[in-house]
């Protein structure tokens, strides 16, 4: 095991891999630009080496300062949390280099998760489901309808040149078909100078629902269920949960299995996250996350798995001490991310924390860095924190939620709890019958207006 | 160039520790800033010249007091006193309480005793600090001559010492002439990014 | 005795919190207040060159106070006089102002409709307060006249209001004699503890 | 279901009962002191009823004016926590006259819980074990040798009259029966005018050791398992932990079986605790607490199971929803009460609260109504809040609560969790080799001293 493991990261991750640390028994260095001087888990680390100025790319994303740290520290282990350097290949090698652990997947796994094209090349080849389509280009109109009813209606037909949305048309039936295909062929060929264009399945009303996986890098795996993150807002999720009202055990358990069987063969190492587009049924792969993410506390929530804890322990070489069989699903968990934005404008509002007192009580979990006095830095990303709670059923974990909500005090900020405060109280979200687009639709139709 | 004598990497391990921290951790409470604005009037001031009894007694009332600032001007009569709430003063104030108290003394580190002269001159406008994470050296190799000491009258540009940083040695120069007046690292000693190590006048 | 008209009990539970809540809730702080007495320093101040006596005296009041700040200069007459609001008061200052921003509003309930008459009156010293929980009733049965009204002469002893509790009319009197200057609860308003009913001056 | 639950009762088990309350949706009423009017669950509450000065005999204990407050609120259900009137067999029956539920067990069983000596009648008419004695008392030599015989060494020689440790003597071994005999009836006489005397076994160093039931009051119990509560202070318990270090899962399944059998018996409605003296593989009944318990939590932990939740559910009529086969017990938990109070002295320490942050993250949970700029009024107990953590396994467990207690600060008042420190760094306390006297042995061994 590690003696000492260096936090490359800051805010509530990097609270969170020092607690893990720290019940692990292992030392903790903090490192920190200089406006984080008074993040509270540079206050709770054995050690702290302010790195650089606020700027991210001079300090947390500084590898020598970072290699400095470690050498006059003597960290034997760098975690890099979630963003930063948490998925840079070259990171990785570098720490090698030095004879530095690095808290996370093999490199070359990196490296392929990183690259969108060779990501998907992989997926399929390990057997997890992509987003059918024609392999290349669209000829004539025969080929279209043949590619189209094999790949089911409704199809996207979208300019291979293309980009940003423009030359890209829905066809619902066949009917549609040919009409979508010329009208994209002639806005393409407006558009790049190039009419070529390909067909791909449309999913309408898809849900995020994405697969925590576990490998010891030695082709052992497991998954761990799914979390559902449909809620987004301009990509960013909003709100997680686990199991996802969509699913049944026997959906869970197939996608799970053929996510753990791709990791096995790819030897995969450490803690992962295999999201996908989900709709009627079926799964396709949108990309891998190579790092633990921000929503892990739901899946530790329902199976009761540390998963920064696994994640320390497979880098230091152990092997997986969970096998699929013993991996159990309890109950629902919910998660919430609290921002310092106004709830409904989502401007974004740092500053000082006036007053912080949060929640407490059976199944409530507060993921946050912040403490009362705190100023939230301008320079970095808005999370407050994340609130989880844990209930025997998704009611119950609805009416927790919303009994810890109401408690939640985070004053001389403005926040997202009263968005959370609305959407636990919406019917949609109560019945879980949302997709990806909900939150947009339900914001720009006036949810949060006064 | 020859590389200078290095401390083990388990010395050199713990030694951030006691010097980073005071500095980076002690800064917000009175102890500092109050100090150093406290001393402008001693400059200017007929009262006795630099006294450093007078830095402490005022730093204390500021401590016993838990005020987060102090400003005394002569000539006009100024009096400043503030005492901020909350975390800044608070969180700082709470954590070495609960230390006191708790065995392990895991929430923060023990108040290590950093040189009193090192907490005023990290915000004095002489100071050198660190552009980088580091271990200082202030002779180019073990057995060489420090390339300056106290006293020591130094030119814009003059080599003051070398951050090892990545097996490389970076040459830290003087950013104005004057005289060296304090040294506030030791040799060998871990520098993380911000800290002041020397102070010239 | 005739049992009085009583309200439903729907209405009735709904009451005792509009009422109850502000007078608890909003009596806390006094930020004016410290600026007179901190003042003083500064009109009588015969204070001359630096004093370390007055930053400790001026210091005092300032915890003493707890103010965040005390500025005071002498040429031109300048006084500052802050005080934040941190720990002490937060959680009440807190507690309204995420109910504004809760769609629920189940943290504390709204700043109800008190009569503004209410607070002041309080604590006012002639307040007669209810010495237990009930609902207060003011005349003997539906249709008869009330006892008091607002302007009424009262003696020591006399009788000014019913309070019923556990199905039992317990009399509530005079403590003093006096003029019935404010009715603070309606008739069949439920009452608790230590609640201001009516004022005699 | 109830309408409207007043909880009858302060600090952080009402709030507890309001979370209860609002996660089933049920509208709550807070009745405080006085001196409770800033309190955290009446800011909560959705009324609030002012029902006396500090006094407890005047507010808490005050039924004429509980009553009342149901009356103009409009509450149909009262609970009552634990403490003041919960153990109170005239209150439930009162409050049966008015129609009002009270969130507890029969008048009945309360009644016969709350008198010493007829509860053991009880306790071993229902086949609980009990501390074996000599049924009257003993007239002769030969008598003492047979009962002492029976019983096993050591025996306890008490006199009948006797009361507060006057006239008790041990006798470890046959040798020693006669002379305590002896000894004990010529000190009785002294003490009490009367030599008679009984025999009894005699525990050494007994663990304490409680199993939690739940009966729907139809016939209907299960146990959740054990907490062992024996590092205590004064009778006072101080750190509780589930599953007891001593038990196996045997033995658990057996004591717990015959507590439930015996509630079933009985037609035992709601929550309940036996608590036993436990040695050498051997339970001894103490007493029956006919309420909920300030360490329930440590079950709810291990169980996943709400206790107050399941209290009101039962109050109300529903029959229990857990059946035996289905209670799991995972991992341990662990209870520190933080009371404030010096932690070497215990000298209590009301008074404002200067600065408080909680512990957060993974398996960490805090019962407390307290919050930053709240004043601990001297007229209560000294119960500031209860820091909770579960693990996977004790070791984790352990390991998580020195991490939390390394998070947690309260100031501006002396608290017990500098006692928490150390304790969680001893040797005997991670061995779980403790018994009901290490404690105060500890502390008078000088353990706090610095």
């Amino acid at each position: 095991m590690f003696d000492k493991i260096l936090i490359a990261n800051r805010g509530e991750i990097a609270l969170r891999i020092l607690r893990a640390a720290k019940e692990l028994g292992i030392a903790t260095v903090a490192v920190h630009s200089t406006a984080d001087a008074e993040a509270m888990h540079v206050k709770l680390a054995d050690e702290s080496v302010c790195i650089g100025p606020p700027a991210a790319r001079d300090s947390y994303l500084n590898i020598p300062a970072l290699l400095s740290a470690c050498e006059i520290t003597g960290a034997d282990a760098i975690h890099p949390g979630y963003g930063f350097l948490s998925e840079n290949a070259r990171f990785a090698e570098i720490l090698a280099e030095h004879n530095i652990s690095f808290i996370g997947p093999k490199a070359e796994h990196i490296r392929i998760m990183g690259d969108k094209i060779e990501a998907k090349r992989t997926a399929l080849a390990l057997g997890i489901p992509c987003v059918p389509g024609s392999e290349g280009g669209i000829d004539n109109d025969q080929d279209a309808m043949r590619v189209a009813r094999e790949i089911g209606f409704p199809v996207l037909v979208k300019a291979a040149a293309g980009g940003g949305g423009r030359g890209m048309k829905v066809a619902r039936t066949e009917a549609d078909l040919l009409n979508a295909l010329h009208t994209a062929k002639t806005e393409a060929k407006a558009a790049f100078g190039d009419d070529a264009v390909y067909l791909e399945k449309y999913l309408e009303k898809p849900r995020h629902i994405e697969i925590q996986i576990l490998g010891d890098g030695k082709g052992n795996a497991i998954h761990l269920g799914e979390r559902d993150c449909s809620l987004q807002r301009r990509h960013q999720k909003v709100l997680e949960e686990s199991p996802s009202p969509a699913l049944n055990a026997e959906q869970r358990a197939e996608i799970g299995e053929i996510c753990a069987a791709a990791m096995r063969k790819l030897q995969y190492s450490g803690a992962g996250t295999i999201e996908f587009l989900y709709e009627e049924g079926k799964f396709y792969f949108i990309e891998m996350n190579t790092r633990i993410q921000v929503e892990h506390p739901v899946t530790e929530m329902i199976t009761g798995i540390d998963l920064v804890n696994e994640q320390i322990r497979i880098a230091a070489g152990s092997p997986l001490t969970i096998r699929q069989e013993d991996v159990r699903f309890d109950g629902a968990a919910i998660e919430c991310r609290v921002n310092a934005e106004h709830p409904a404008t989502f401007r974004p509002s740092p500053g000082k924390i006036a007053y912080y007192h949060p929640p407490g009580g059976l199944g409530v979990r507060v993921d946050s860095a912040v403490y009362q006095g705190y100023t939230i830095p301008p320079n970095y990303d808005s999370l407050v924190g994340k609130l989880i709670v844990h209930g025997r059923n998704r009611n119950e974990a609805l009416m927790r939620l919303r009994r810890a909500l109401d408690e939640f005090i985070v004053d001389g900020i403005d926040t997202t709890l009263p968005l959370f405060r609305t959407l636990v109280r919406n019917t949609d979200v109560q019945n879980g019958t949302y997709d990806i687009h909900w939150l947009e639709k339900f914001l720009a139709k006036g949810g949060m207006d006064e | 160039m020859k590389k200078p004598v290095k401390k083990t990497k388990a010395v050199a391990a713990r030694a951030p520790k006691a010097k980073a921290k005071p500095a980076t951790k002690r800064v917000t409470k009175a102890a500092t800033k109050p100090a150093a604005k406290a001393a402008k009037p001693v400059k200017n001031g007929p009262i006795s010249g630099f006294d450093p009894a007078l830095i402490e007694m005022v730093a204390e009332i500021v401590s016993r007091l838990e005020l987060s600032e102090v400003e005394i001007e002569r000539d006009g009569m100024r009096v400043r006193v503030a005492r901020q709430f909350g975390a800044t003063q608070t969180f700082s104030v709470a954590a070495p309480a609960s230390i006191a108290r708790a065995p392990a003394a895991v929430i923060a580190p023990p108040p290590a005793a950093a040189p009193v002269a090192a907490a005023p001159a990290g915000d004095h406008s002489g100071a050198v600090k660190s552009p980088m994470v580091g271990t200082a050296y202030f002779r180019p190799s073990p057995d060489a001559k420090a390339f300056i000491e106290i006293g020591s009258k130094v030119k814009e540009g003059q080599k003051l010492l070398l951050i090892e940083a990545m097996k490389t040695f970076n040459e830290i120069v003087a950013p104005r002439g004057g005289t060296v007046t304090a040294i506030l690292v030791e040799d060998g000693e871990p520098v993380e990014y911000g800290q002041s190590m020397l102070v010239i006048e």
